[in-house]
């Protein structure tokens, strides 16, 4: 799972699946940081924007794939400027697809 | 509208006629005692000979405003008997066309405009208000306050106050025979006077909205428009325009500038202060859900505006013109003097600034429409754009009334502004009927309507309060209007 | 919308006409048995010397409804020719702003209308509906619809029932003579009443969308467009106004309650039964979209349906003023009916509720609109809201046909309601033609239309069924009319 | 809009005119040598006799157009001085009216038919650009634009090109003479003529930011609005139709192709190729974001465009109610063409083909609308609708400029069929002055229009690198304009 | 956590609940997969569209659910046709209901 | 992660910022469970709203700091009303800053 901005989605993605990666799932996101907001002024009113627009990038891989998987997306999402944003792994125990029912690494 | 019988009132009279509105009103009791002039009305009604013989055709300054330029010496009506006035298809295509543009206004101008600047959970509890304002004003002007703001009442003393009981369920109203209003004989029939009137009356409470939005019942809406319509707005229209005891005061207001949004925004103000704060002022991010329905809004407010004060001329004549393009500069003037107040004072020239600064135009150009030149509205558009900025971000907030969309920031202010620059820039090249004018008698003129309305709303809502309730509960507020109250919700 | 010669038949013959009419129209062929009184029209064409030369400016009941007061003798020809209509620029500048407003009604707002009531991933297919009917049956319109509903067919008798070739592609459409239609001379040019009934021609078959939303193929839709303009719409609008056989019969109907409303609410109802339900019907969440978008689009309606109503006094006078005012009233009394029962049978007043109601009091008061005074517009807008409101939520579920968005629902029973209200409140003081009304009359008026609009879109939407198809895949209507049908998604 | 004296200029001398025309335009230096026929004009000002009286009340052709009928020899005046023209309110009614339509192109139309085609980030800064350009023109107009354009030079010589300071600040508009325009006498006033004018110009630079959108700079855009409304739109205007050289040419143009069309799209063009494409052109998704707010623009500008082009007649006569037919059937000739070459070229049709084939009708009409009979408008609308497609997705990627929404693709392109097909559809049928019409000629016509437009357009563009700049920041491309230019977002 | 088709959402809760599973979050996601996309068109540019919509379920329960919520949701989401998404199972340590405090079993 | 109501999330992010978490993503989520949801009406249909609008907050914190977060997070989101939602404690072995290609704690 990571959160990138969300210009890099297509990125991304291609640098993923040029790697061999079958499928992904991305979330549109709200994310607070390092990174500044804008500030919205309506009448007068000012709103600093803490929450700035991220995209969540879902990716589940074989144990063996997640270190390039990483190393994947944060080149292909890095911009070096501030809000560039995080990869984070967990352990997914286990994969189904629903079409097929097959599990495992043959699911993904 | 019609720039009725304006110039003829002494300054005396006048200013001790008002005192004691204030006082009457203030106990809503009627005042009887000073006659106010307004005997003056049946020689103002013919149409001068000069005028309406030699120009028939070219009508420039037109029967509406005419009225106002003959001597008020009653010799004249012979003249126009010999010469009757009879229903003109220009002038009533130009009306029957003002009225549908007005209606726009209301539906879905300003239901678009309020319905962008609320949050989203809101919006269709706010387009809900203007829609069902339509529709109820509509059937209270058939009932009533048609009648009540533009009947003719047989008894000339209790005419000064309210329009009678004679065209109750718009009896009477005549199929063959022009128009005749205080006095005045119009060129158009009398329905298509009664509809464009109409439009006037619903457009009215609609902008009052714009001061409780985002938390008031709807059936404490419900009763309210019909309260409020009844006996804030159509007394008000019977006083100025409809023969009552206003409109022979020398006041200047072509298109409504006081009867509209004078009234409309001291009402919306004190809904606001009745009603407290949204739940989270300050605190939640209460930015406009949409902005493209707040620009389409103002837009067609813009558009629709046209058929207010070009409208107000009554007929297709050079007035109309005229009550167009100063319409039309003093809006794009005050959209940017706005932008450019907003731009220096935070930084940011924003759309619902340019948006907001047009609408203040509108109002502010409206009681002027018809009596200034382009210059003048130049002015009364700079003016209008930097102190409604001014009323909408910092009287606010000193004061601290929730006035959510700035019912009161906008058109009381507004209003306020153009009856006040319209004693300063009436310029009788444009409508002998501005010859006199004066700041003074224009301030004068705001204080009946902002008594009257301030007051009798504040009645209102307290009856509502008692039998509808006024607020949705907190549960409704946080949840949204849009389910609580409609069970309906935006899905996109 | 002109109320043509409609009180000179008398009861018998009509019946017994209309009864073989009936039979015929389920055969498809055309009656040429019965006259039915197509012969008074050239009486009724020449205006009644009285009214046109004592009240010349006035206009009050118009020309457009003068033949029908005119005793249907033929003296009266030479007083016509003594005082020759003329092109009045106030009526033609009228009704130049009421073929926009009526163009306005379709696109956008009809389109809106129905775009916000559909689910999100069929919006762009539904407002696609509107804009491409606009454009299928303006061509139609130029290349032969103009002439078969208008057009004067030099054999009489043929006349009863088309209107010939003479005018295909819009050939000899006059510059510069008033226009002359069944025998009646009005004040505007033949290209404005050319374009004001084309835009009357373009909402009717945009409404029948209503019906098949969500699931109709798009080049069905272009196909049936075209060939439903020219043999429904067409024919029956030769029928009502061209000079027809049906005109002759008696039957009110001021504005197109039957030709439009009841035409396209059948048409409707036999689409939605052709077609069948939508995939999910009763399981899936089918809440409109955007409230908003449908709220645009009522109050468009709203505002353009004045050119619709008033315009179709075809001038500037006070029976438009009138036909406005009854059109305001009835929509606006129809929009509280509708939401007060939907607040006692749900508990909750809904803002689409209120601007069905509107559309519903729209509709019925179309046929009425000219002929009865507020009172009756009033009675017909109470009794459209509630009506409608019972054949859109009781009368489809008994039934369990899915008239999607209620084309038949609203346009069909509230055109039908209008109809036969109309027989009841006509009041000869707004308009003389309406002096003798039946609501038996009125009935049989609709029947005709009922059947021929009934059979014929069933015949052309087997012909589309044959050709191009009816209804996408599954798979397509799961996944959206809008990507299937355009490659198109909303992006917001 | 008054396709004035037109057909009296030779070939000969016109020809050797644009040349050096060309040549001086792109030399910035306003050619003075060739007389071009202008002297002509006071003898095409006075109403043809025959056609004035005998059909007084018709007015099919119109005072706008009998100019051009009129023999020019200066007879006719002292029958015109007879019979001397009046302020109609019929034909005033619907010129206010007008100019309320084209208002309404602008705003909300305009705005949200490229609003809805940008991405999310940048929709309320693309319908901000309307909206201020708006407010800008109306105040250059207001001080000098109209003056430049229709004020009467005292000096001759000089009034071919440019109109002069004496209306500056609208000084000396009439209240009461019927407005008199290059030797022509209208029968509205002057105010009425100079609003319908003013929407004009405001529409004209709302057209070119079709070209730029999404990276174009706020100020850039409000200083690049005064000065082209100044230094381009006005002295154009005056040329074609205040009395310039230009009118003379017997180039035919009813509503402004010329002027406003191929003028905007030229422009644009500049525009796009000075810019330079937005970032991530041909790899980011650019998709419209709401189709919806698209589809609505281009009802709106459909149905504004009756003001347009029915407008063009300056009356309410049969004129005007051709120019409305032309325009609807190219219309929706345009909207099917371009639909049907996109079936056929991408297997899809789209609503966004629609609606662009719709807007390509109604520029390619706009000259010919009051010209050709509704045959030649139905080929005219074939030919824009497939041939603007064309341009905007063949041209502009062999090309590769980025002219966003296709500002130049549509109206410099649609403006240009249409200048050329008037040429060859013209009928004096529909009007008396398209008697003479040549394809040369019209392109003719249309070479000092762009290459003015196209240099001047330039010279601004560095006037406003060099003080505003032009392009946002690449950081505040990707956020999105909304967010950076004017601190709001949509949330919905 | 299960990616699946949007109109099967109300099948997979009512089994879901069916079986016993009181409460469950659902995000719109879009999904990158087999599944080809549709193209969209606008003036002649055409956009593959790699994303479709999907939604994500997202439903803790007890270890001992966790087998038959799987296969619930399987048969409740599967129509046999490509894209029909997948499951993924993942370990959540602890569970606490905002309102109560509740945690572990008692708080889902 | 956390699954909360709407208007709660500006206190859980002062909460939580209060207390030296630097970082957190949002997302609009809809969520089934005990509290009923509204009734929408629609000429006469009534669809029962089962999903309700929540907002998921997920939040990557060092190991020492998750029993502190989840306690912030309860009092901050707590109404006492039904409907406040869950925090549900998820393992995440590997953290990167996209940026800086930090890991670990220095990455949050
Ligand atoms: N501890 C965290 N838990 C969850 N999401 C986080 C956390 N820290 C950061 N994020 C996400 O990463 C995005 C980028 O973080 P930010 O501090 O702005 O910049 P950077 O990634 O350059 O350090 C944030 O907007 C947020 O969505
Ligand atoms: N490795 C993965 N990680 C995350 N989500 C995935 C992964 N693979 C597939 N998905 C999700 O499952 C959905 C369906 O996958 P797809 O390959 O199209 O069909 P199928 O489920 O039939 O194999 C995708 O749209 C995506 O949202
Ligand atoms: N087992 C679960 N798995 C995932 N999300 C859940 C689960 N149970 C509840 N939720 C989420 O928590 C929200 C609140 O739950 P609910 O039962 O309504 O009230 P409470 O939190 O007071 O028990 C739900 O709307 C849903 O989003």
């Amino acid at each position: 799972m990571a959160v990138i901005k969300p210009f890099k989605v297509d990125d991304v993605r291609e640098s993923l699946t040029a790697a061999g990666v079958d499928g992904l799932t991305i979330t549109e996101v709200k994310g607070y940081g390092r990174q500044k907001g804008q500030t919205e002024i309506y009448r007068g009113a000012e709103y600093a924007i803490n929450f700035l627009p991220k995209v969540k990038v879902e990716v589940v891989v074989a144990d063996d794939l997640v270190e390039r998987a990483v190393e994947i997306i944060r080149a292909a999402a890095h911009t070096g400027k501030i809000g560039d944003g995080k990869v984070f792994v967990l352990d997914v125990e286990k994969a189904v697809r629903i079409r097929t029912g097959e599990t495992g690494g043959a699911a993904l | 509208m019609i720039p009725f019988p304006l110039s003829f009132a002494s300054a005396r009279p006048r200013s001790r006629g008002l005192a004691s509105l204030a006082l009457a009103a203030g106990l809503a009791v009627l005042p009887t005692a000073h006659p106010l002039r307004a005997q003056t009305a049946p020689g103002g009604a013919a149409p001068p000979a000069s005028t309406a013989t030699a120009t028939p055709a070219l009508n420039a300054t037109g029967p509406a405003a005419s009225p106002a330029a003959a001597p008020a010496t009653g010799t004249t009506a012979p003249a126009a008997s010999a010469a009757p006035f009879k229903i003109d298809t220009g002038d009533t295509a130009w009306m029957l066309t003002s009225a549908a543009l007005v209606l726009m206004m209301t539906i879905p101008g300003l239901a678009l405009f309020y319905g962008g600047m609320v949050r989203k959970k809101n919006v269709i509890a706010t387009v809900a208000q203007s829609f069902a304002i339509t529709a109820v004003v509509t059937l209270t002007w058939f009932v009533c306050t048609y009648s009540i703001a533009f009947g003719a009442n047989p008894s000339p003393s209790a005419n000064r106050f309210w329009g009678g009981t004679a065209n109750f369920m718009l009896k009477s109203v005549s199929m063959d025979k022009p128009y005749q209003i205080a006095g005045a004989t119009l060129t158009i029939p009398e329905y298509v006077y009664m509809m464009y009137q109409m439009t006037f009356a619903i457009i009215t409470p609609a902008l009052v909205c714009g001061a409780f939005a985002e938390r008031f019942k709807f059936s404490a809406l419900l009763l309210f428009t019909m309260l409020w319509s009844i006996f804030v707005y159509a007394p008000i229209a019977h006083w100025v325009w409809g023969g009552g005891f206003l409109g022979g005061l020398g006041v200047l207001d072509f298109a409504g500038g006081t009867v509209v949004h004078i009234n409309a925004g001291v009402a919306g103000l004190v809904c606001a202060l009745v009603l407290g704060p949204r739940k989270g002022l300050g605190h939640d991010n209460m930015a406009p859900n949409n902005l493209v329905y707040t620009m389409i809004g103002a837009s067609l407010l813009w558009v629709g505006w046209f058929g207010f004060n070009a409208g107000s001329a009554v007929g297709a004549n050079a007035l109309a013109g005229a009550a167009m393009a100063n319409t039309q500069i003093a809006t794009a003037a005050a959209a940017l003097s706005w932008m450019a107040v907003e731009w220096w004072h935070r930084k940011t020239p924003t759309l619902l600034g340019m948006a907001s600064g047009a609408v203040a135009g509108l109002v502010a150009v409206t009681p002027a429409s018809g009596f200034v030149n382009p210059t003048g509205a130049l002015w009364i558009g700079l003016i209008a754009g930097a102190g409604c900025y001014a009323s909408a971000v910092w009287l606010k907030n000193a004061f601290k009334y929730d006035d959510s969309l700035d019912a009161f920031g906008v058109h009381g202010v507004g209003g306020f502004i153009g009856a006040l620059l319209t004693g300063v820039f009436a310029d009788a090249a444009i409508n002998p009927a501005g010859k006199v004018h004066s700041v003074l008698t224009q301030f004068e003129g705001c204080v009946g309507t902002i008594v009257w309305s301030g007051v009798v709303t504040f009645l209102i809502l307290m009856v509502c309060k008692f039998t509808t309730g006024l607020r949705v509960t907190e549960e409704q507020e946080v949840m949204g209007l849009d389910l609580a109250l409609h069970g309906e919700a935006m899905h996109d």
